[in-house]
């Protein structure tokens, strides 16, 4: 096959189910959120509200994109893509099996964090951009999560990259079928990254960029049509690929415990995709709960206790790791 | 109190939200499904028919004195020999009525009441100003009956042709109704 | 406790304000009515009293020009402070008469609570607020006329069919 | 445009047109030309040895969705702390002091239930205390009964409507529908009894409209039963979670001086040490033969509100539950004259209403209408206390002190 077009198919997959992917978690929004909260959700058009999806989507489309007077032009139309682009880059590493992935990139985990480190950036400059005082405060308290969050999230991932040694999601996922999932050695990291993955997708209770209570809507409040669409599904995207990421690096990818990961055929990626969705239900479930945090509250809690654990129990691992290698004679 | 080391409520808060999502819903399927009203529930005017299917109103006016925001006008004509009255609009406001009740409560007749129907919204302003009877006479009250006559027969009535009753600053006319009723 | 005129008139006097009288009406209790200068002392005096009116529950005003026999167009604005004593758990109304557009002097050093309440009164009957912080309207608009007056009359009955 | 806390009371400026303190596009503290600043919204000057952000002026309102109704609230911004705040008001001001002098004595209690539109019934009983106090007008036991009943009905229906928002103001969204789900049967309680779900025009002078039907007394009684399994329900899924506690203890601390020299009654006054109530010290109705006790706290700040509330919403379902019980028979009306007349004179009459004490002086020149009424609004003297506690608070904090305040605009305004 023509490399281009191989690559230009890959690309487009992933457009594709990023695609699907916002469609199927905005369905699962309305309907958890709204048992939840003893409503239905959408109910109206097709079977259970299960294309309400599409006059949505079409609304978006069809709205009149609007300027307002005073914005940075250039900055608030690229706005929009700095964070969608990176969104849909992450999407590259993810290994739905052993050999169904965009790329197999051996630092899948770095480049994913990278990515996504990139997304805080499109959420400043579309606050910057909007000159408009709550959509600044918004862009404000974004960067100073962002600072926050990420390095405990960095730490608490290479927990489980040292448990297999690897810093490709695939073989990371492979380590774990062949010995015991990472959550249980991980357990610290993974209510570390968890948190830290809220705050990444911008959810409550850690929404502070978009607070509804306090600055209406945050940095995308001056967005509109389907400007306001792409941050949506960007948003979407981050919410998969964080719970991917926790699947991958804590519950072994698209393995299960006594089943040979590399013949496991159609199974790999609907085991894996259930198990994110799961993930991404537990994101939710915890989204509709609690009330958020205050921005420094937030803070402290990156700073004072996440970074604190995760730096203590990455060095405990990594000496534990160090004296097993040295018992066995391993080479680590 | 001791500083609790571990958050306990919050697992308690999941699991209130755990619980209610498996509940029932509470919502009503609102098109399909309506909210059963109450008896008493105060909705728009309307008038009342005997069972002759003639409408009871006699045309007093007492609940266009009565309204607080004068959303009911009723325009009569009144033929000079015999008193008897014909109401050529009874119009009332459905945008403007505050659903208070009052004239419902003031009417000595029992010719009007209030209905349950919630479904008040209209495409256009024009719905929303509705004539309830047009060019009906109105019913001949039993004066004696009655526990006090609605307007003196002396008192000013609007004429014939007169588009609008004479009207007064609303303080004198409200006084004048309640003094007549007394 | 009932309050008794006895009461109050020891604690005025203690204090060495004059007031015009004190009165016990039917319904409202003590009613105490001063010059608009004496206002502030009385306010203190009951304040700082062994009586202990500690909180101003209201202030409010009143156009009196054509209120029956009582009817006084030389100084028609009746304005009223209502303290309470939580400690002897008694009311006290303090009134005073104020002119159309007269000047109201603030009484927010003595009672905090009059913030809001003062700037309303004052928009809403014509008067001058002197000595308040921030002595904005607070309701209605700077076109808006005095509404509470009486010589304002009510939106009538034609006005509102011919909308 | 004269001056600049005026310019959003009309709702018809478009963009162009708008001059003020815009949220968008007006970024620095330089003024526009010919705004003067309000006088209350004390500029504070950087400290020059201290690193600190361009300070500027936000609007929270009157459009904000955590302002509750149309309050405008300007405040000073460093970064995430405001520096210093002024509430502006009069966004729903209707005249209803001037209306009622229009209305004949007895038409009053639909204004009055527009004057405070969460908790109509008390604002109608106060009214109807002035009027009988004046007219001298004896009111049938249960009357008072119902009265009672119905305002405490009205009570958790209303104290509901403000936990709720409150956790919602938080970013807590599952409380606030579990709460309307419990209002919402109390509001089908009194839109059976009184025909109305906000705006009821029961308390009349004399007594109320219409008797309790048997339905309504049924649901209100299967309510009752679970009413306490609900608010533990509600306690646990917002109150007992550590995240909301660490939003509110120690915020918006209302001291018992200010408390006392601001005229906090209610909620706001008991939370703040002001041991009083006027179900309890001025009896009103039934509520001498009744028994319930008045929840007070000390620290005044947000938490302490809410445990005052929460105890009183307690008591509230142990008084219905008496009141029920102890309903005595009889005409649930006085005889009135059909136009009633009062003598000339003046009255005050008091309710311990949902947010405080609610008053209605009224003056009678002799008329079948009013002279003058003023209504005591409670919320106007919490308001200026929330205005004062709020400069050195975080915005996200300012949010729930403003709600926990529990404003009701319909009140301020008039």
């Amino acid at each position: 096959m023509n490399p281009w077009l191989n690559a230009a198919l890959r690309v487009l997959a992933c457009i594709g189910l990023m695609l699907l992917n916002g469609a199927l978690i905005i369905y699962m929004l309305r309907k958890v959120l709204g048992h939840m909260h003893l409503r239905l959700g959408p109910t109206e058009l097709g079977p259970a509200g299960i294309i309400q999806l599409i006059p949505d989507v079409v609304k978006l489309l069809v709205k009149e994109d609007r300027h307002p007077g005073k914005t940075d032009r250039w900055l608030y139309i690229l706005a929009p893509f700095i964070i969608f682009v990176p969104a849909l880059m992450t999407w590259m590493a993810i290994p739905f099996s052993n050999h169904l992935m965009a790329i197999d990139l051996n630092l899948g985990v770095l480049m994913i964090l990278s990515f996504l480190t990139i997304g805080p950036l499109g959420v400043f400059a579309a606050g910057w951009a909007s000159h408009n005082k709550f959509a600044l405060i918004g862009a404000m308290r974004a960067i100073g999560g962002a600072i926050t969050y990420e390095i405990p999230m960095v730490l608490s991932a290479l927990v489980p990259v040292m448990l297999a040694g690897s810093l490709s999601l695939k073989d990371i996922s492979l380590a774990q079928a062949g010995s015991f999932w990472y959550w249980l050695p991980g357990l610290p990291c993974l209510v570390i990254f968890f948190i830290s993955s809220i705050m990444e997708t911008n959810q409550s209770p850690f929404d502070m960029s978009e607070a509804e209570g306090e600055l209406v809507e945050g940095f995308n409040v001056e967005y509109s049509a389907m400007r306001f669409g792409f941050m949506y599904l960007a948003e979407f995207a981050n919410n998969f690929i964080m719970a991917a990421i926790i699947v991958c690096l804590f519950f072994g990818g698209w393995t299960l415990p006594f089943v040979n990961p590399t013949t496991m055929g159609w199974l790999a990626p609907v085991v894996f995709l259930i198990k994110t969705y799961l993930v991404i239900f537990l994101f939710m479930f915890v989204r509709g709960t609690f009330s958020r945090y205050r921005v420094d509250q937030m803070l402290a809690l990156g700073w004072k206790k996440m970074m604190p654990i995760a730096i203590v129990y990455t060095a405990l691992v990594a000496f534990v790791l160090k004296v097993i290698a040295m018992k066995t004679g391993g080479g680590m | 109190m001791s500083k609790k080391w571990f958050p306990t409520g919050i697992f308690k808060a999941l699991g209130i939200v755990w619980k209610n999502l498996w509940r029932k819903n509470i919502v009503i399927d609102y098109p399909w499904e309506k909210y059963p009203m109450p008896e008493r529930a105060r909705w728009s005017v309307q008038l009342k028919y005997d069972e002759e299917g003639a409408i009871k109103c006699t045309a007093c006016g007492i609940c266009e004195k009565t309204c607080p925001i004068c959303a009911i006008q009723i325009d009569v004509t009144t033929d000079p020999e015999t008193r008897d009255k014909h109401i050529n609009h009874w119009e009332y406001e459905r945008g403007g009525c505050m659903m208070c009740g009052l004239c419902v409560e003031s009417c000595p007749f029992d010719a009007i009441y209030q209905d349950t129907n919630i479904e008040l919204a209209h495409e256009s302003r024009d719905l929303i100003r509705i004539d309830l009877a047009t060019d009906v006479d109105a019913a001949k009250a039993k004066r004696a009956a009655a526990p006090k006559p609605a307007a003196k027969p002396d008192a000013p009535k609007p004429e014939a042709g007169e588009e609008k009753p004479a009207t007064k600053p609303a303080t004198e006319e409200g006084g004048k109704a309640d003094e007549s009723l007394a | 406790m009932k309050l008794e005129k006895t009461h109050v008139n020891s604690v005025l006097d203690a204090a060495h304000v004059s007031v015009k009288s004190v009165n016990e009406d039917a319904h409202l209790g003590i009613v105490i009515r001063v010059e608009p200068d004496d206002v502030r002392a009385t306010l203190s005096a009951l304040r700082d009293g062994e009586l202990k009116f500690e909180m101003l529950i209201d202030t409010f005003g009143a156009d009196l020009s054509v209120y029956g026999d009582d009817a006084d167009t030389e100084t028609p604005i009746e304005v009223t402070y209502h303290l309470r004593s939580f400690v002897n758990d008694c009311d006290v109304r303090v009134k005073m008469r104020l002119p159309f557009e007269g000047v109201y002097h603030s009484v927010i050093d003595i009672f905090t609570s009059v913030l809001l309440p003062e700037r309303e009164l004052c928009e809403m009957f014509g008067l001058y607020l002197e000595d308040h912080p921030n002595p904005k309207r607070l309701i209605t608009n700077p076109k808006f006329t005095t509404p509470l007056l009486k010589s304002v009359p009510i939106r009538g009955k034609e006005e509102v069919w011919n909308r | 445009m004269e001056s600049l806390d005026q310019d959003l009371k009309s709702f018809t400026l478009t963009q162009d047109q708008f001059v003020g303190y815009d949220n968008q596009g007006w970024l620095s503290l330089e003024e526009p030309e010919g705004i003067p600043v309000p006088r209350n919204l004390r500029r504070i000057a950087d400290d020059p040895n201290k690193m600190s952000t361009e300070h500027f002026i936000l609007n929270l309102g009157p459009c904000h969705p955590s302002t509750h109704g149309v309050l405008r609230e300007v405040v000073e911004l460093d970064g995430e702390n405001i520096k210093s705040s002024e509430a502006h008001v009069g966004y729903l001001h209707r005249g209803i002091e001037k209306l009622c002098e229009n209305s004949p004595w007895t038409h009053l209690a639909p204004y009055m239930d527009r004057a405070d539109y969460a908790g109509g019934i008390y604002s109608e009983t106060a009214l109807a205390h002035a009027v009988e106090e004046l007219g001298e007008i004896e009111v049938p036991d249960r009357a008072h009964w119902l009265r009672a009943l119905m305002g405490e009905v009205n009570r958790m229906a209303s104290h509901f409507l403000w936990l709720g928002p409150l956790g919602l103001d938080s970013g807590a969204m599952a409380p606030f529908l579990y709460m309307i789900w419990d209002r919402e049967t109390l509001l089908e309680v009194l839109e059976s009894v009184t025909g109305g779900r906000l705006m009821f025009n029961y308390v009349r002078p004399g007594g109320v409209l219409n008797d309790i039907t048997p339905d309504a007394e049924a649901k209100l009684r299967k309510w009752l039963d679970i009413a306490d399994d609900r608010m533990q329900e509600h306690w646990d899924v917002l109150m007992a979670s550590e995240l909301f506690q660490q939003r509110v203890k120690g915020i918006g601390v209302v001291s018992h001086e200010m408390a006392m020299s601001m005229g906090a009654t209610g909620f706001v006054g008991r939370a703040s040490g002001i041991d009083w109530d006027l179900r309890r010290d001025r009896p009103y109705g039934p509520y001498s033969q009744l028994d319930f006790n008045v929840a007070t706290a000390t620290e005044g700040d947000i938490w302490a509100r809410i445990m005052v509330r929460y105890d009183e919403m307690l008591n509230s379902i142990n008084i219905m539950r008496q009141l029920l019980d102890g309903m005595p028979e009889g005409p649930h009306m006085a005889k009135m004259p059909r136009v009633l007349r009062l003598p000339k004179g003046e009255a005050y009459g008091l309710v311990e209403g949902c947010r405080g004490e609610i008053g209605a002086h009224i003056y009678s020149d002799g008329g079948t209408t009013p002279y003058r009424v003023r209504y005591r609004p409670p919320i106007q003297y919490h308001l200026a206390i929330a205005d004062t506690v709020l400069p050195g608070q975080m915005l996200a904090d300012a949010i729930v002190s403003l709600a926990s305040f529990d404003f009701c605009f319909g009140e301020v305004d008039r």
